[in-house]
């Protein structure tokens, strides 16, 4: 049955094989960079929100608290000029772990309209942190001064193409990482406790564990967006941890579908040409986005790949 | 695989002011199969909550096998060998039938935690095949759970208990909300079950033609408390069962 | 952390006047909003993440109505049925479509909501912050009481609350709405049962619940400034509330809204940077110690 | 230019899905016309909590580049004006200066940003080498921190520390002749608030060294309500209160303080007090509160400035911002070195902001320097006047020495090293 990870991992060499022969044969744009390093920032942060929304059931508000964490301890530690980026990438996402241990502990007994609201109040919380600890974090102006790229097997995070095809090749490793998960017989466990947890308990599981196992992997993987965003824009900013990004995350899915492995990963591309699109032609973001999102959540019920898989399910259904 | 022996010793729950259950004391010995009867409100989901760790015990003890079970997380209850089906089937909406089987042994055998492995791995499906078999549930392994028929989702949640292997298995009410003809075929069903795996079957039911047709012994409950118990014959003979429960028609 | 001065204070009447009518008020404000999110949890189901958006509505809609009629009394009046009324439309339009479906759901047609209504008051309003200010007839010398300051404002604010909140606590206790809505909180299937329309039931409590939002934007906008936004922070205190009184329960939500207007006002003197801090390690202590909240019901 | 139509190009049939193919871009020659605008790119908040000061500073560029145009342009190219909405998120800053950059081809960053924004844009051009005007970002080390510095980047904004000098010298003058010693301060606690406050207060001591903080309170960005930092000021009974509360903030602070009678007990010096979208929001504005100018129309008291702000209120009828004047002098600047180049040359076009003195009406002395040695604004208007309770809302305006901030300015960069 490990088949289909060594299948996953085929797959996602040849993706970023094609990546870099793109880059690599010239045919780069820098807009296309930069939107291959937004995407892999953005689908970080949704694909893991949707192994607790999707997969464990656990509709979090406060995912962009350890987006933010990943980002700021990253460019902390890079500040330092005593860490390599591969070293400080690990030590980043240790933190973030433990920060979600410390929050899924307190969250994930909870009902599940008390866990949305608590997660979004911890992530309130660190973002008031953020904004006052000033000697540290550099307060509302983030951290000044840049995050210094020192280059590790040859690779200069420095350089956009560089720096994209680095992106590329975390969200690859995180796609296949986040799958086997997903597919696992841990996988299994989340998806028991979300359809019954009460069931799931009387066949052994411990509910409390699992599900702060997968708050702790989730809050992980958001890290690594955060550290791929603090590299992106050379800092890191409170606005990171603010609940409107949560809130984009969660928009991200909706667009995608949360019982579709990639969903997440097609909700965020369509929302980052759908937010440059609308951020080009109009200042009243807001209004063209929350009308797109009522029409999804009240037309479709469902996101577009939710949709779509059904549509096909059903006729697939029909005809046999 | 052969039965356990469940004993209830003096066992009380009140909520709040209004007392559940009371003073109950009941053996189960391996091996047999019993049915549990009474008027509903009698208390007797209450007392399967009780034996299953689902609601805590105010006083008394539950043991299994002359081993204390009482105030134990309800995983290890079922890790000691005591399973459950429900009232209303308590199934994983989204896993197919073979997965439910295979998902609940894993996690009853602990086996949840790998990340590395596929899943379900080949013995556990071979295991989950052999459960489905017994539960003639085979031809619909592929078919997710919320899409069965009630009767189904009813037999798979059986199926589900009895893949842990339980010494003792409590099933609530397993013909609820059926037809007649399904009725038989499933408590035939059980009685097939039971047979194969010589547990210790304790059921409730509501339909005394079933009741007296399979059970060695039959426990009545009334108010909470035990109102009388012995085979279905004395049973039917007992005017304090007729007159509680049982009315003129199943009299003997 | 500042504990000799806050031990000042207490030994202070001026002090304790000054910080104890502060603290009320602030109290009573939140409780109004907050109550409105716990009732409409309680009954629906349904946490309104938009709700510190019909806070801020109230308060547009008071300041229209202000300029309009120059007015107070009827500022805030329109601030609550205007809030209520969009509640009324934000229930039968959007959120009923979503009963029984998930949080998710839920969070995302909120979300929705908040985008949209921020959007909207810029346009109409105008992205800059507005404010109403102090009516001239209300403007007038403070009371000092043992030597502390209880601004005149702050009294009527206290007045207008306490009244708001004793009506709330008698309709839902006395009356026939009341013990329907209690009843339904409770379950929802049997009210439908005894024959009456839960439709009209969820319509009620949501605009009632809105409107509560909508009074507490417009009794303050005279002193603090009204701009696009500012719903957030409302909401988040609002959820703290809820947490620590307990989702449904009207009574803990006071219990819990005086402790914060209090924690507020006596914290800031005594632990001026840890106020923030504290209200969340209350909201912490309140979820180890007691899950369900100060006044929630145990193991529901 | 091509090269930037080719990704804008490759970016519109990537959206309409064509596929792989139109990431590399087609050689787009339509395109490449003899007159090309010239495009100028600015990203800025125009939603959310500030929009308005975003709007302001569009509003501002707006009326100058219109004039550029009108007087014809670069040899015949206008300038083009791309202003798009950050929503006040750094990240979302940074992409949209990237994008300015290479999907629409803009030579030249003006940007709109506050510090938080301000930054990343910063970041963005270090590594693009586009030139860039900051023009609202006030924090001092975006341009005195050496390590922040590059040559085509440049601020055109107040500086912090030019206030806080400012501020001190002006507060230390009225504290000694009414004999103020006990302070208390009462700032938002974020980064603005937490450095403009303590310089404030360094400079009040060194100019006046009698003066004691006894207490102070943080409320955070955007709290709802002042009443306990208010309370909390009311019972220290401070002598004079020090703000950097600003904006909708400081209006609610204001009328919250009034009704608790605040204003009567101590002075009070709120620096972003004398702002126009702020002094006509508060309803009650009490008199002799002392301010630092953010932008009035009578100050500097010249023609100049009166027909800007008659201007700026004749097209978008209200008064201009603090962010207004610089962004009209932001953009002023670029278009006096693009006309002085002839060019569009980054490197000449930088080489000839350096260091350049231009006319200004908001110039302490009808000029402003764009001085060469850290790529700063300085010899701008500033001082502290009383607040009225109605038009002109400031009386009494004390323009400060600049020679007084140079001379303070080189000290504190000393003792911060970066000297």
């Amino acid at each position: 049955m490990s088949g289909g990870w060594l299948r996953d991992t085929a797959v996602a060499m040849v993706v970023l094989a094609l990546f870099l022969a793109f880059e690599l044969a010239g045919f780069r744009s820098s807009s296309l960079l930069d939107f291959a390093i937004r995407f892999a920032t953005f689908g970080l942060l949704a694909l893991s929100l949707n192994l607790l929304i999707g997969t464990t059931g656990l509709v979090s508000f406060g995912h962009a608290a350890y987006f933010g964490m990943g980002a700021y301890s990253f460019g902390l530690l890079m500040q330092t000029g005593a860490w390599s980026i591969p070293a400080a990438i690990l030590a980043a996402l240790a933190c973030t772990a433990l920060l979600a241990l410390v929050v899924g502990a307190l969250c994930v007994r909870l009902s599940e309209i008390y866990f949305a609201f608590l997660t979004l109040a911890f992530q309130m919380l660190l973002h008031s942190v953020i904004s006052s600890w000033i000697s540290l974090t550099g307060g509302d102006q983030g951290l000044m001064g840049g995050i210094p790229k020192p280059a590790f097997l040859g690779i200069d995070l420095a350089q956009p193409s560089h720096l994209a095809g680095f992106g590329v090749f975390c969200l690859l490793l995180s796609t296949v990482a986040l799958r086997q998960v997903v597919r696992s017989p841990f996988g299994a466990a989340l998806r028991m406790i979300r359809d019954n947890p009460d069931r799931a308990a009387f066949v052994g599981l411990s509910v409390f564990r699992y599900r702060l196992a997968a708050f702790v992997i989730a809050g992980t993987f958001a890290g690594l967006g955060g550290v791929l965003m603090s590299l992106y824009v050379s800092g890191a900013f409170p606005s990171f941890a603010f609940w409107t990004t949560s809130g984009e995350a969660i928009f991200m899915i909706m667009l995608g579908g949360v019982s579709v492995f990639l969903g997440p990963l097609v909700g965020t591309a369509i929302f980052l040409l759908l937010n440059d699109w609308i951020t080009a032609l109009t200042e009243h973001h807001g209004l063209f986005m929350g009308t797109i999102l009522l029409i999804l959540v009240l037309g479709l019920r469902k996101g577009l790949l939710d949709f779509i898989m059904e549509h096909w399910r059903a006729r697939k259904g029909a005809r046999s | 695989m052969s039965g356990g022996r469940l004993q209830l010793q003096n066992l009380r729950k009140s909520f709040g002011g209004v007392v559940a259950t009371d003073d109950v004391s009941l053996t189960f010995e391996p091996g047999t199969l019993s049915a549990i009867i009474g008027p509903n409100g009698a208390g007797k989901t209450t007392l399967f909550h009780l034996i299953t760790g689902k609601l805590p015990v105010s006083s008394g003890r539950v043991l299994l096998d002359d081993a204390e079970i009482t105030g134990l997380d309800r995983r290890d209850i079922v890790r000691r060998g005591i399973g459950r089906a429900f009232q209303v089937a308590n199934l994983f909406p989204s896993f197919t039938v073979a997965h439910s089987l295979a998902a609940g042994l894993m996690a009853h055998e602990g086996r949840t935690a790998s990340l590395f492995r596929g899943f379900p791995p080949k013995d556990i499906a071979a295991r989950a095949e052999e459960v489905m078999e017994l539960c003639g549930l085979t031809h619909l392994a592929a078919t997710e759970s919320r899409h069965l028929s009630h009767g189904d989702q009813k037999l798979l949640d059986i199926a589900l208990a009895l893949a842990l292997s339980p010494k003792v298995l409590l099933l609530d009410e397993p013909t609820a909300g059926m037809g007649p003809d399904e009725r038989w075929r499933m408590i035939e069903r059980v009685h097939k079950l039971w047979e194969a795996r010589g547990l210790t079957l304790v059921f409730i039911e509501h339909d005394m033609d079933i009741v007296f047709r399979i059970a060695q012994s039959v426990r009545v409950l009334r108010y909470g408390a035990v109102l009388a118990q012995g085979t279905p014959e004395e049973m039917r003979r007992n005017p304090a069962v007729i007159e509680a429960y049982l009315g003129a028609e199943h009299a003997l | 952390m500042d504990l000799t001065e806050l031990g000042g204070c207490l030994s202070s009447l001026s002090c304790m006047v000054t910080q104890t009518a502060a603290g009320l008020t602030i109290g009573m404000l939140l409780f109004l909003v907050a109550s409105g999110l716990t009732l409409i949890f309680g009954v629906l189901g349904i946490v309104n993440f938009a709700h510190g958006s019909l806070y801020m509505m109230g308060a547009y809609f008071a300041l229209a109505a202000y300029g309009v009629s120059g007015s107070f009394v009827l500022a805030v009046v329109a601030g609550t049925l205007g809030a209520a009324l969009l509640g009324l439309f934000m229930e039968r339009f959007l959120l009923s479509r979503i009963y029984g479906q998930d949080v998710l759901m839920q969070l995302l047609v909120c979300y929705a909501v908040i985008l949209i209504l921020d959007d909207v008051v810029k346009i109409v309003w105008g992205g800059d912050f507005r404010s109403m200010g102090v009516p001239d007839e209300l403007r007038l010398p403070p009371f000092i009481i043992g030597g502390g300051i209880v601004p005149y404002f702050y009294a009527i604010l206290f007045a207008v609350t306490a009244v708001i909140a004793a009506a709330l606590a008698w309709g839902m206790g006395r009356t026939r709405f009341g013990r329907i809505v209690r009843a339904a909180a409770i379950n929802p299937g049997m009210v439908g049962a005894l024959g009456i329309n839960t439709t009209v039931i969820y319509a009620a409590v949501f605009a009632i619940g809105a409107g509560l939002a909508g009074a507490a934007g417009a009794l303050s906008a005279p002193i603090r400034s009204v701009v696009p936004g500012a719903g957030v922070s409302i909401l988040i205190e609002s959820f703290i509330v809820t947490v620590i009184g307990g989702m449904g329960s009207i009574g803990g939500a006071l219990a819990a809204s005086l402790i914060l207007g209090f924690t507020r006002s006596f914290g800031s003197i005594g632990f001026p940077l840890f106020v923030e801090g504290a209200m969340f390690a209350i909201m912490a202590l309140v979820l180890i110690l007691r899950p369900s909240g100060l006044g929630g019901k145990r193991g529901s | 230019m091509s090269l930037g139509k080719k990704g804008a190009m490759g970016r519109r049939v990537l959206l309409g899905g064509t596929g792989a193919a139109a990431i590399t871009g087609f050689p787009n020659i339509a395109f490449t016309q003899p007159r090309q605008p010239i495009k100028v790119g600015m990203p800025t908040i125009l939603s959310g909590r500030v929009a308005q000061l975003g709007i302001s500073s569009r509003n501002a560029i707006q009326i100058e580049v219109d004039r550029f145009n009108a007087e014809g342009g670069l040899d015949g190219r206008p300038i083009e004006l791309i202003v798009r909405d950050s929503r006040g998120t750094p990240a979302e800053a940074a992409r949209l200066a990237r994008e300015m950059i290479s999907s629409d081809g803009c030579e030249f960053l003006i940007d709109g940003e506050p510090s938080s924004g301000g930054f990343a844009v910063h970041e963005v051009v270090r590594e693009t080498g586009t030139v860039t005007l900051h023009i609202n970002s006030e924090t001092s080390s975006l341009t005195a921190d050496p390590r922040q510095r590059f040559w085509n980047a440049f601020r055109v904004a107040r500086q912090g520390i030019h206030d806080s000098i400012a501020g001190g010298a002006y507060a230390a003058n009225i504290a000694k002749t009414r004999n103020l010693r006990r302070w208390m301060t009462v700032s938002p606690d974020y980064a603005y608030g937490r450095d403009t406050t303590a310089e404030f207060v360094e400079y009040l001591k060194h100019f006046y060294p009698e003066v004691q903080v006894t207490g102070e309170t943080w409320p955070r960005l955007f709290q709802p309500d002042y009443t306990e930092n208010i309370t909390r000021l009311s019972q220290g009974r401070p002598q004079a209160i020090y703000s950097c509360l600003w904006a909708g903030d400081l209006v609610t602070f204001t009328e919250q303080a009034s009704i608790f009678g605040l204003f009567a007990q101590s002075s009070v010096f709120a620096v972003n007090m004398a702002d126009y979208t702020t002094l006509q929001q508060i309803r009650n504005l009490p008199r002799g509160v002392h301010s630092g100018n953010r932008y009035l129309k009578n100050f500097p008291n010249t023609p100049e400035n009166l027909a800007f702000a008659t201007e700026y209120n004749r097209r978008f009828n209200t008064f201009p911002t603090n962010w207004s004047w610089q962004a009209a002098t932001g953009a002023k600047l670029l278009m006096t070195a693009l006309r002085q180049v002839g060019g569009t040359d980054p490197r000449q076009v930088a080489a000839k902001l350096k260091g350049m003195v231009m006319d200004s009406p908001f110039g302490a002395d009808g000029k402003v320097t764009m001085r060469a040695e850290d790529q700063t604004l300085v010899g701008y208007a500033i001082g502290w006047g009383v607040t009225l309770s109605q038009e002109p809302y400031i009386e009494g305006m004390a323009p400060i020495e600049w020679s007084t901030i140079f001379q303070h300015e080189a000290e504190w960069k000393r003792s911060k090293g970066w000297s």
